[in-house]
């Protein structure tokens, strides 16, 4: 008999630690005011769709700042960023400023979109943001093209790929990570797992909760933490990145975070328990950042005025996205035939 | 009669349907813990349990798979998709299997399933979610294509829906489910492919389907006001397309003006323009008119969003022009 | 001037815009080692090697999903699909992603791809590979669609396609491949958008694309030996669409015959109705007439498959029932 | 910190080994059978093909006969098999006489679907045979849904789904496979490994040459093993097919197998040595079949008896398609509307 050659995926690091990475002032301010920035601004978000101001699906992050803020620190600004309709904070931490996130969101000429695509679809080349998607999982193998065009290229990019762990189940998914894998693209998969998808926790879509087991077949690296501490979101992904910048690996991500709002503004999230939000709300990533920065030697008037800044911020983003002008052109960028 | 919402209209005919044979069941995403993203289910899990009212992940190439699988055996599943935009990841399912099978296995294989969910437009959804894929459906032989605009055609249409053993494609209103309407309490079917005179008139054919039937019941009224009498005709089902209706209507009127919320370019509205053409040329006393969304994917701002979709003075203003009156 | 088959115009087109432009590339089933299940990009992988023509597993939404992906950050990718067919699986990466996102993002990402491949039927497929989707995709904005009857428009028309800046979605005819006709030496391309009178009248007007203009040129011999001179007008891009051509050609005529391979209902074929009648009702001197396959899935066996699609002798029994003279 | 359940999926067996399991003459000799008359009626289509008397595509099993064979001796009538297009043999196997198939082939009215299918789309009600689909991995969602009726009525039937190691990448087969999992659906999905996806050897399709990991990330058990011995291949089949039956639980199986022939008629297989096809049709299945039958004591005599028996039953089967009529209807089948 013919012997059949078998291989054996890699083994991957998987552990669940308390112990937080060392860090400074001078590396957690500034992602602590990100994070304090993103959930102002979707506070605000969520405001103006209370008065009406802003429309259809609003999808909020708050709760899981910390996944996209120190995921996003550890790129390059010429990496590149893909994410879900749920993308407001990616957005921002890659540098889209707050006027045009929030003047889109208003629907209006100043958008950073021009109007055109609203919360779900936020892009900017200028960072190198390339979208906020609303089909789950269709945006997958859209990121991994940017990571294929790289590979092409040859230009040491790495792209980020964020995706909820509903989306785990997609078609989509199942094959831009085998894809990816195939071809070594240099792109880390990071699957936020806020342990919901709309009303459906992961044990009723998945038959093992445990999202980064998917890679176990490809032979693909793959890595699986909580997401409270920005500063280990950073430090796990940043090996990931730079795996995939020096030798073309891409990795399997999947972080454990939590959101404190419902899916999204019309979802009143019946089905958590008062209880299970609550205990998610005391281990609150921003809380625990500005412990830390305090731990860290920050001291209280730095913080006082590093806060105020942000709210300085996001109070001039929100008189921005009023005060501009209703979007009024829906026809210059769509190719007319 | 009772007055109900549409979205409850669909609600008991999927509830009378399970009562009455224990083959039918409902698949797909949130339908049973959360009561259906539209609420449209809500109440049939605690009714009937999980086992006939199957939450699935997010998968809907698996899940209208497994419904196919599911009626070819004697099932009859009624597939809720959270919305039709999301059919496109599952086209393949309903186009190669469930609208073939019969055929390609020589009439052995029926596969009585229903695809169901919203469709069309809804508010500031953008692009992505505010699709209307009735034309593609309707290209397809094996499927039937069933979009509603009433509660009373919804109820009635849903239960000959899920009776029926062939695939039926059936679309309702992401913006009619709060709108009411007189529903019998006793049981009634409509049948597939029967339209419906929505309002009688004798100078313009007004024809449209879903959502788009109020838009042009409130154009007409604008319309009576300069004595101008549309007949409003709402095919139900466009396919099989009641041609003989829309047909007899223009040939009393002369004048034909199709109104559709989706694109312009191979909407389903130009099949109908063609049947007219062939049915009464003779009888028409000006071009075929018709009315859409621009040809755009939909933008998010409301102002926009409105300005591409047919509103009812772009209504008025095609029925005066096919009366030359402007 | 050289004669060359369609498949080797392809090639060629393919060839020099990779010649040209280092961004341009090529992806799809057995594009490479295997030098293309249908042979059209025979000797690309020699010639540019593994990494401008990539052989993919059998995943068309992912390798879709990668082109687009890849284009939105300046590459231009040839996605192949083995067939239109199998298209279904990745259509909403072509529909949602593909064809929105240069609008989605405000203007700020184009996204300059090619799908292209073979489309319509081959001979005894059967119902899952014989189908012809022009019609879903020259619904959607966001799209062009173009699909060529002879080698010499093959080739000019998927070299503007390369070059667009926006997505194409190139259909080939599965049965023309091996076709032959004049192709110059020198380079050259078409553009995007016009049409092309394939045959002078004055009688009536036949529309046909692809594959079905042939037919008509055959049925147009048959025709002129009973003295009727049909103009043979091929549009060669249904998306967008040169209507002012065809409308010409009718007013000419005064009548019209629409000959297309796909399905009867919503086929492309119902937008050229509907524009052929907007332009021109009053120069209509009888019913436009459609020819179309018959509303079935293909059939396996030869002698019905050449029943439910459209011959020559459909062809000229429509003309003749255009002209009143059966 | 909260302790994040983690669950590992069950180690499967995964053993590929030479030992042969035992048989008798009894169990044996109808499998040969079976085999042979596979084999004897996919040459009589070869045949006819090159006639020009069948046409499409043509998609043949040689060499591969032992998988399809000896997986569906492992059920009982009323179970359920759904099949590829390179489906002859299964149909045969399911219990469809070769005369309809071959009818079907020649696109007669007396073809098992009436002409309208062809070599791509047998299906036989009576058998429970669910058909022949073209479009890869499209059919593994069909199969998980028969499975899915038989434990909705509780009717303790088992579905085999056959699937071909290329389908493996592509998002049908992953949604399949994880909703079967899920919900522990009756099923066996055997992936017949041919390694070869057209021109495609699996190492260009996937990142680690074994399909059967897939099943890791579900909790699935898988089993994998070589698919030259038809009995071998029946009772670890049998072994998936009992669990299923008895516990409801899905086993993903992967057999490695060899087509002798190109993917279709039209193709030359220019892709692989003829030294690698010389030596799989060393280990012709049907070969080591035959031997296997004198070895527990068929005599020549009985063994030639069978094989004049098979030859006149596809004689008698390529005379009834060519003496049949032309199909003659195809609006009788689909619904007019
Ligand atoms: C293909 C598809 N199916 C269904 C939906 C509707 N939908 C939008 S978000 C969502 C839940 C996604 O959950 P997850 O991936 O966990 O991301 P999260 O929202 O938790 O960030 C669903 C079902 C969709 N947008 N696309
Ligand atoms: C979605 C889809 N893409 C492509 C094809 C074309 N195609 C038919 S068979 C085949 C190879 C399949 O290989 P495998 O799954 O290993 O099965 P095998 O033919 O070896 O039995 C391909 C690419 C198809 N039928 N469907
Ligand atoms: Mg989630
Ligand atoms: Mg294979």
């Amino acid at each position: 008999m013919v012997a059949i050659p078998m291989k054996t995926p890699e083994t991957a690091r998987v552990e669940l630690h308390d112990e937080l990475p060392s860090t400074t002032v001078e590396e957690l301010a500034p992602l602590y005011r990100q994070m304090l920035a993103i959930r102002r601004l979707e506070e605000a978000s969520a405001k103006a769709y209370s008065q009406g101001k802003i429309g259809g699906f609003l999808h909020l992050i708050i709760g899981q700042e910390a996944v996209c803020t120190g995921a996003i620190a550890a790129l390059r600004p010429d990496d590149y960023v893909v994410a879900t309709y749920r993308e407001h904070g990616h957005a921002y931490a890659k540098g889209v400023p707050a006027r045009p996130i929030l003047a889109e969101l208003y629907g209006k000429k100043t958008g950073l979109v021009r109007g055109l695509g609203g919360s779900m679809h936020l892009f900017d080349k200028a960072t190198n943001f390339l979208g906020g998607y609303g089909i789950v999982g269709g945006h997958v193998p859209i990121a991994a093209g940017a990571a294929f065009a790289s590979k092409y290229r040859g230009d040491g990019r790495v792209t980020l790929c964020f995706f909820g762990e509903g989306a785990s189940t997609i078609g989509g998914f199942a094959e831009g990570l085998s894809l990816a894998a195939l071809w070594k693209l240099p792109i880390v998969l990071i699957c936020e797992n806020n342990q919901y998808s709309m009303g459906t926790p992961l044990y009723r879509s998945l038959a093992v909760e445990d999202v980064s087991l998917r890679a176990l077949a490809h032979g693909m690296p793959r890595d699986r933490f909580d997401g409270d501490d920005v500063i280990k979101v950073k430090r796990r992904i940043a090996e990931a990145v730079e795996r995939a910048r020096e030798t073309g690996e891409p990795t399997l991500v999947e972080v454990i975070t939590y959101r404190f709002r419902g899916h999204s503004m019309s979802d009143p999230g019946l089905y958590r328990t008062k209880d299970e939000v609550e205990e998610w709300r005391r281990r609150d990533p921003l809380n625990r950042c500005r412990a830390r920065l305090v731990e860290v030697g920050m001291d209280e008037a730095a913080l006082t005025a590093l806060e105020d800044d942000v709210k300085a911020e996001i109070e001039d983003a929100v008189r921005f996205a009023e005060d501009s002008p209703a979007a009024d052109d829906y026809l210059s960028y769509v190719e007319k035939v | 009669m009772p007055v109900i919402s549409y979205r409850e209209a669909l609600n008991q005919a999927m509830r009378e349907e399970m009562e009455h044979d224990p083959n039918v069941f409902i698949m797909g995403e949130e339908v049973g813990h959360y009561n259906g993203a539209y609420k449209v289910t809500q109440g049939l899990l605690q009714r009937f349990s999980e086992r006939r009212v199957v939450d699935t992940p997010i998968a809907e190439m698996g899940f209208a798979g497994i419904g196919v699988g599911a009626a070819m055996v004697g099932l009859r599943p009624i597939i809720e998709f959270m919305t039709f935009n999301f059919s496109l990841v599952a086209i393949d399912q309903i186009i190669n299997n469930a609208a073939k099978i019969y055929q390609m296995s020589g009439g052995q294989f029926h596969v009585p399933i229903v695809f169901r969910g919203p469709s069309g437009p809804a508010v500031q959804v953008s692009s992505q979610h505010s699709q209307s894929f009735e034309s593609f459906y309707a290209h397809v032989p094996g499927l039937k294509v069933v979009m509603p605009s009433t509660a009373y055609d919804a109820k009635g249409l849903l239960k000959s829906a899920i009776r029926d053993d062939n695939p039926v494609v059936f679309m309702e209103g992401e913006t009619l489910y709060g709108m009411t309407g007189e529903v019998p309490a006793e049981e009634y079917t409509l049948p597939l492919g029967k339209g419906d005179v929505k309002r009688a008139g004798t100078h313009v054919t007004l024809v449209a389907w879903s959502r788009m039937v109020h838009t042009c019941l409130d154009a007409a009224k604008v319309l009576a006001a300069d004595g101008i009498e549309a007949e409003v005709v709402d095919p139900r089902t466009l396919r099989p397309l009641d041609t003989e209706l829309i047909v007899t209507s223009v040939k009393k009127t002369g004048r034909c003006v199709i109104v559709e919320v989706g694109w312009p370019m191979a909407g389903f509205g130009a099949e109908v323009a063609y049947r007219v053409q062939r049915g009464c040329l003779d009888h028409l006393d000006a071009p075929i008119e018709r009315v859409t969304s621009d040809d755009v994917p939909m933008p998010y701002a409301k102002n926009l969003e409105d300005e591409v979709q047919p509103q009812v003075k772009d209504v008025v203003a095609a029925v005066r022009r096919t009366l030359y009156l402007d």
